[in-house]
């Protein structure tokens, strides 16, 4: 249950008067082309401007284009990281193959369902949970105002139904319009008023009176992994397009363009991160993105950067697997081919997010920890931050004093692999005179010349573990919050979702510690084994079926045998009810 | 005398002190000492070029110069240098493998390559074999020769590179002979020269795995005829010449595909920088 | 020190007749074209078939052909499982950059070195130990008897040194040079005699008499697995060359044409993956053979047949890594790729045979694994047992009572991916009137249809993983020896020189046990409990720098946390001598 | 009444109860049915046959009709396809999918296939875009077709797929409009009854990504001339029309690659047995 609904059945079952409630989720349903992401979307932006955080997600059905979609907005005067449990309002356009998300679609008695089709007949999904029924004519409607349409209509009936300023949705309404002219705008307006006035016979909590703090962006998790790479001096990118990477890389290639970078469209991803590999080795910082599928075709090549020295910035941005899974849904599981997948000894980075907001960051990080110890870094982003949009506070500029090592004048001894104190070699770029070397994947002597001997496969075997187990990552490794005698370990996107929960279970946050690895691979035994000082119990939470992390964990690091593990696939995204029930039921 | 005259470069100043791992008589040998006889005559600095192969003997050629070079892994040398040169197109940079490498498991890297029109010149020793893993089949490979892994020979029509290459959007095509060095280095100065991909496909007997093809020295000729721009001539005379022409046999004119990249250059990369202030913009709700 | 010299040390150090001893190895040396590899071959066969067992391992120097050669030829009574540590006799036709092998030659005072050049300036490897120096001149003795040649009379000198019999080698010298004529055969048998006249001025300990049991087969661990992938019924092959797992693929070539099956040279790893899933799916049992680089170009496709259930068996021989790495040398760091390479959750089989002739026994039951549960088995083999001759016991013929779960009569309710009891399918093949169906990647419904609903992806994952989780694996899944309370767990080619290490430490096998996979994944961590009952120490042994082994036990096993680890890269092989000398550290 | 008449198939036989992901108006649907009704002319049963493809739109395809399909991954049509015919020749295999997974990502397996000259029929539906990833450009793009991923157009000159074809080796070379379903029936028809490997190019218009293509159906019109085997001439055609030109193009006469194969047919893998004496003998010393 949101936080909303604990007060609504406290205090407002049958009110007819508004409350607030300071979070309250809606979700607008439509088959292909009814416009209910247009319409959620503005009222996310709305709701942004008036100062309160968001979080919308989307849903489609298996069409390509045309087919039913549903979007889910959770809107609060506290960050949102994973939508509410269940919603407050349903607003159905119409109800064509609504059936179709019910599994992610939960109503409760409280839901104020309204229906936009009159006297449909209502889906199971709409009715079974037993919630207030309403309907809103928008085919009549629209009919009597000419030129309006039932999307804004709806927009209105929602803005109103839960305490949306109307200024802000008028002002949104008509920047979008504007392009279509002047009635254009004033039909627009027309429908939302004409919502607006419907919504004033329902009864429903509103949003409480947003904080006025800092201000906010609207950002998806794709869109900050490449603005955090940009951040982190990226420069050069090459990619084939992929579900759900795809929205990095059309983010990026105009503003690549724009600062003098370039995005290249490769023929597979065989090319493009061989692409970024030939870029780097020139001197720039470079990045691909891609999904499972498109990782598992790089590995080779990622294995070539970890013995060449190259560094590189590669995003996965995980869906539903094995093989082609499922493209459209979020899931752990791409852990183990991230740490594991290459041949050979191969040490890299692995990274992962723990929010929208910290796929910026840790891009940016990412390609900061790339060129500083020149390694392929891993950046595990997923479905569930990537397409998701976030209202989040505007991230903090950061500067991470990068500077890839450049043998800027090599001299008559210079050795491109040379055995240096941190295990990192200074690069001769292209150019330089004196620098000329051939970098090689096969096993070879600090010059770079191919050797099978045992000595030389010993020393740059151990040079390139130790340069990326000795670096001092700080304190960016993981996010640790609360300390409780209770740890949960987690990483990625069941972060959010957790720290909902443990708010819940634990309000005064004082039985509960939160430990979120950003730093996947290499481990930090002793930092992890320092986060845990004093707990008592462990926790383990991951959406994958065969537990990756969880055996990463066991792995890489002295995990007591006491430690517990909650984990389960995807699609299904983790609710905060779900987290919350398991940890009463651990704590208990 | 000025810092130009000061510095005149020889093929030896193009070549490195490693020993070639190549069998004693191998085509590579040749193609080599072409290739630093041409780098002589363009007379770019070495640190200004670079050499980028896949995996097989005569990807081992970076190491063998005194350019920067890259020896990546199999099949991917065009990709690699796809990279490098539009992030760097101040370098002179120069892709080489074999037959293998390029037509086999590289094979749609080059057909994409010679689509884009990057401004590269590819290598390829065609020694017909895949020599480095001791003897299989190549694409290039006649339809009867046996071997271990293909008893009784693939029976498949060889692959045509020249052919592809110009249906592909090749922008200079020539074939030539490691018998040759200096005809070869000549092709190789004027496809260096020539913008865009050019494809210079070269025959190297492997002496090793394929002894008959020493006989190469006795087939080859110079094409009768001069090189032409209209694509569809060359690809009708490539088809239908005896495989042992050798010159330039197609010099076009599409123009190379180079976007704008002023970001690195010879700056080490990854600044990690403040924001844009214009990107931040976009983000306010 | 092999048991050979432990003797000779007690009792002949000055003798200058010569003694039996149940173990002798030596060393052929020389540059391009002497030879080294058709006369170390002769004599291993020899040795064959005098009842010894033998192993004979090749190294080369960087130069594609034409340059220095060694070969190292163990023989004993006994099986021989890895090179004695030290040889007993070196053979040098000549010294040119003999220096190269110095990490893989090991001489004592008591090896005797014979230089087939007269006058050379011997290198340090040859010198330093201060072995006994012999010169035989080659070059005076080949120019006085007209068409012999120098490797045939140093043959001649090794076999008389070491006690082979002369039939055996005459015979099979004649055999060889039988196409070249009357005058080769006969000079051939005149080299041979001179050499056996030289030798006679030299001591050496011959080897003891053979026990006469067995008959005796000669085989590299690639024939081994090509062959054992046949006994399967392996019968469609499509691969791409590559070092050193084409010689499976040379072998099987020819004779899967022979047996009416076919092996395709495919234009590379991605596409061969796909043309045996493609004859798999049509009902052929299939296999494509590769090494780490290759491994990684496929896994992609391999999670695809995990998602569509298609039985496949890959081999991969592991060599030096990562990347291109050292393509002729030997390693065992492909496990974490073999284990976790898949993107998503991919449960799949992977397996480890623990011999050059366990090569044979592992991929017939790879393939009996692969068929039984419609899943891709990953053999994991390595340059060690691949590219090796080994004299062996002629191995057993078993057969498995496998047979791919066919949907015969598929009737108008056939699902291809119901959900059965054991989690297998029946899979109906193209042509079965009835069984129409499309195998897909994407996740699915039990008939095929894409599906992105909660429900299917967590049935049909289940079903993938329970399917080899709850398999009936049998006592084949480790090789189990001794009951000892102190045990090494190990795999792979690490297991010979662990057991001859073992032998030497406790001779009567009253404090050691082995445990050796042969099943690596998935885990079977009750039957390794079961193994491992009563053991008070536990030792992994493995030849990987990250530990790759003993991370994946950590991770899968509940691993007592006292167990310790002895890990290391190549692309030095393991000797008993190192083995031993850690067990015996350990143990005290 | 004999069995034969017994099953008198019609194209509704090969088509599955599965509702298709397309958009309303994508030219899929068209191909889709000239399948079927070319699979009822061909008259083989539809457990005989098999449909295979990649990812994509265009590669939901195997799944919309009756018969074993495999729906792999992206890409991988063409080798899959491969492994499955040389192992069970007996059946009819049809491989299908879209421009960006046969020519782009694909592009390499394109190159062989023509090459290797299996019996197989490739359907290609080029809608010159990508649209499942929503609307990138694809080989055969307009250079200018401006989109998200590559602002401003690719400025590449577009991959010809026939002319590729031709030069690789294709045994069979023909360009069909999803407009016509039952002229492209026809071409199917005739492609699957070629020997060998035969490319059956579909311009098939992605009316959400690319609605601009709706006009093609004013623009295609039927080769002119006959269809030929001379390849060199047939390339030559190809080259210099319009891209609009419908019909078989190049119809040549190359034997199709069938090593024997008689192991498996239909019976089910993996009878894991003894040795075999012949075998056995090569490992006695
Ligand atoms: C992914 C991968 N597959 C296979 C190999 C093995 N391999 C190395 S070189 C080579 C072929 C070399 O042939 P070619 O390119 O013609 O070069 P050549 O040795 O004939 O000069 C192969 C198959 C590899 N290194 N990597
Ligand atoms: C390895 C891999 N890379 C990328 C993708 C994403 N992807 C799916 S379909 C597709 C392109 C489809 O284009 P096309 O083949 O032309 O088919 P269409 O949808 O246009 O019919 C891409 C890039 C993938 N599934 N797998
Ligand atoms: S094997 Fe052939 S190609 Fe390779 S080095 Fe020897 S002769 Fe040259
Ligand atoms: S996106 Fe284009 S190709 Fe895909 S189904 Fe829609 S119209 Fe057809
Ligand atoms: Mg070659
Ligand atoms: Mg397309």
């Amino acid at each position: 249950m949101t936080q909303a609904e604990t007060q609504k059945r406290a205090s407002v079952p049958d009110a007819t008067t508004a409350l607030a409630s300071p979070t309250i989720a809606f979700a607008m349903l439509g088959s292909g082309g009814s416009g209910v992401m247009t319409a959620a979307e503005i009222l996310l932006r709305a709701a942004a401007r008036a100062g309160y955080f968001g979080l919308m997600t989307k849903s489609f059905g298996p069409q390509i284009r045309g087919g039913e979609a549903a979007a889910f907005v959770t809107l609060s005067t506290q960050p949102v990281e994973t939508q509410a449990d269940q919603v407050d309002l349903l607003f159905a356009i119409d109800w064509k193959n609504a059936g179709r998300f019910a599994g992610e679609l939960q109503l409760s008695t409280d839901t104020l369902v309204i229906s936009g089709e009159a006297g449909a007949e209502l889906p199971d999904i709409a009715t079974a949970p037993r919630p207030r029924l309403e309907e809103i004519n928008l085919k009549a409607l629209t009919r009597s105002h000419k030129g309006t349409r039932p999307n804004m209509v709806a927009l209105g009936a929602v803005a109103g139904a839960i305490g949306l300023p109307r200024d802000a949705i008028a002002d949104l309404v008509q920047e979008r319009l504007s392009k279509k002219g002047e009635a254009a705008m004033a039909q627009g307006l027309t429908a939302v008023d004409l919502g607006f006035d419907e919504a004033a016979n329902f009864a429903l909590a509103q949003l409480a009176p947003a904080p006025e703090d800092t201000p906010r962006w609207i950002i998806s998790g794709n869109q900050a992994a490449g603005y955090g790479a940009i951040r982190g001096g990226v420069r050069f990118a090459a990619a084939y397009p992929i579900t759900p990477a795809t929205e990095i890389l059309e983010w990026l290639a105009p503003r690549l363009q724009k600062i003098g970078g370039l995005l290249v469209q490769a023929e597979d991803e065989l090319a493009s991160i061989n692409m970024i590999i030939g870029g780097s080795f020139g001197g720039a910082a470079v990045l691909t993105a891609t999904s499972g599928p498109g990782l598992a075709l790089m590995s080779e090549s990622i294995g070539l950067a970890v013995a060449a020295e190259i560094p590189l910035l590669v995003i996965d941005v995980m869906r539903g697997g094995p093989s082609t899974g499922i493209p459209t849904k979020s899931e752990q599981s791409d852990l183990n081919i991230a740490v594991y997948g290459l041949h050979g000894d191969a040490p890299h980075v692995v990274t992962a997010p723990n929010s929208i907001s910290d796929c910026l960051f840790t891009a940016q990080w990412s390609t900061h920890l790339a060129e500083s110890m020149q390694v392929p870094a891993i950046m595990l982003s997923d479905q569930s931050f990537g397409q998701a949009l976030g209202i989040v506070e505007k991230p903090a500029e950061l500067a991470f004093a990068t500077r890839r090592a450049v043998a800027e004048a090599p001299g008559q001894d210079y050795q491109r692999y040379a055995l240096t104190a941190t295990g990192v070699s200074p690069m001769a770029l292209p150019g330089t005179p004196g620098g000329q070397y051939t970098a090689d994947g096969l096993e070879h002597s600090e010059t770079g010349t191919p050797s099978s001997g045992v000595a030389d496969h010993n020393r740059q075997l151990e040079k390139r573990l130790r340069k990326v187990v000795d670096f001092e990552y700080g304190d960016h490794w993981a996010q640790i919050e609360g300390d409780g005698t209770a740890a949960i370990v987690t990483w990625g996107s069941a972060t959010g979702p957790v720290r909902q929960a443990m708010r819940r279970v634990d309000p005064e946050g004082r039985r509960l510690r939160l430990i979120s690895l950003r730093l996947i691979s290499p481990a930090q035994p002793a930092r992890l084994a320092r986060a845990l000082a004093g707990c008592s119990q462990i926790l383990v939470v991951e959406q994958s079926q065969m537990a990756q992390f969880f055996g990463y964990l066991k792995a890489q690091f002295e995990l007591p045998p006491m430690a517990d593990l909650y984990a389960r696939p995807g699609p299904q995204p983790f609710r905060a009810a779900e987290i919350a029930a398991k940890l009463e039921e651990w704590l208990s | 005398m000025t810092a130009e005259t000061a510095r005149r470069l020889t093929a030896r100043d193009y070549k490195s002190a490693l020993k070639p791992v190549w069998c004693p008589g191998c085509g590579d040998f040749s193609i080599l000492s072409a290739i630093t006889m041409a780098m002589a005559e363009i007379a770019r600095p070495p640190e200004e070029v670079a050499v980028i192969s896949g995996i097989g003997c005569s990807s081992r050629v970076p190491a063998y110069t005194n350019c920067y070079g890259f020896h990546g892994v199999h099949g991917r040398a065009l990709p690699l240098a796809t990279g490098l040169k539009l992030s760097r197109p101040d370098l002179l940079v120069i892709a080489a493998g074999g037959d293998g490498d390029g037509y086999s498991i590289g094979g749609n890297h080059f057909l994409h390559a010679c689509r884009r029109n990057v401004d590269l010149t590819y290598i390829v020793m065609d020694n017909q074999v895949y020599g480095m893993t001791k003897g299989q089949p190549s694409p290039t490979t006649p339809p009867e020769w046996d071997s271990a892994m293909v008893p009784g020979g693939t029976g498949l029509r060889p692959f045509h590179p020249l052919v592809i290459a110009l249906a592909a959007g090749a922008n200079f095509v020539a074939r030539a002979f490691s018998g040759d060095p200096s005809g070869t280095a000549q092709i190789l100065v004027d496809a260096i020269r020539h913008p865009g991909f050019s494809l210079i496909e070269i025959l190297s007997p492997c002496v090793t795995f394929r002894p008959e093809e020493r006989e190469w020295a006795k087939q080859v000729h110079p094409a009768a005829v001069e090189e032409t721009g209209d694509r569809a001539q060359a690809a009708r005379r490539v088809l239908t010449d005896d495989g042992f022409n050798t010159g330039i046999l197609y010099c076009g004119d599409r123009a190379p595909y180079q976007p704008a990249f002023a970001a690195s250059g010879m700056e080490p990369a990854g600044g990690g920088a403040a924001g844009n202030a214009d990107f931040d913009m976009e983000f306010r709700p």
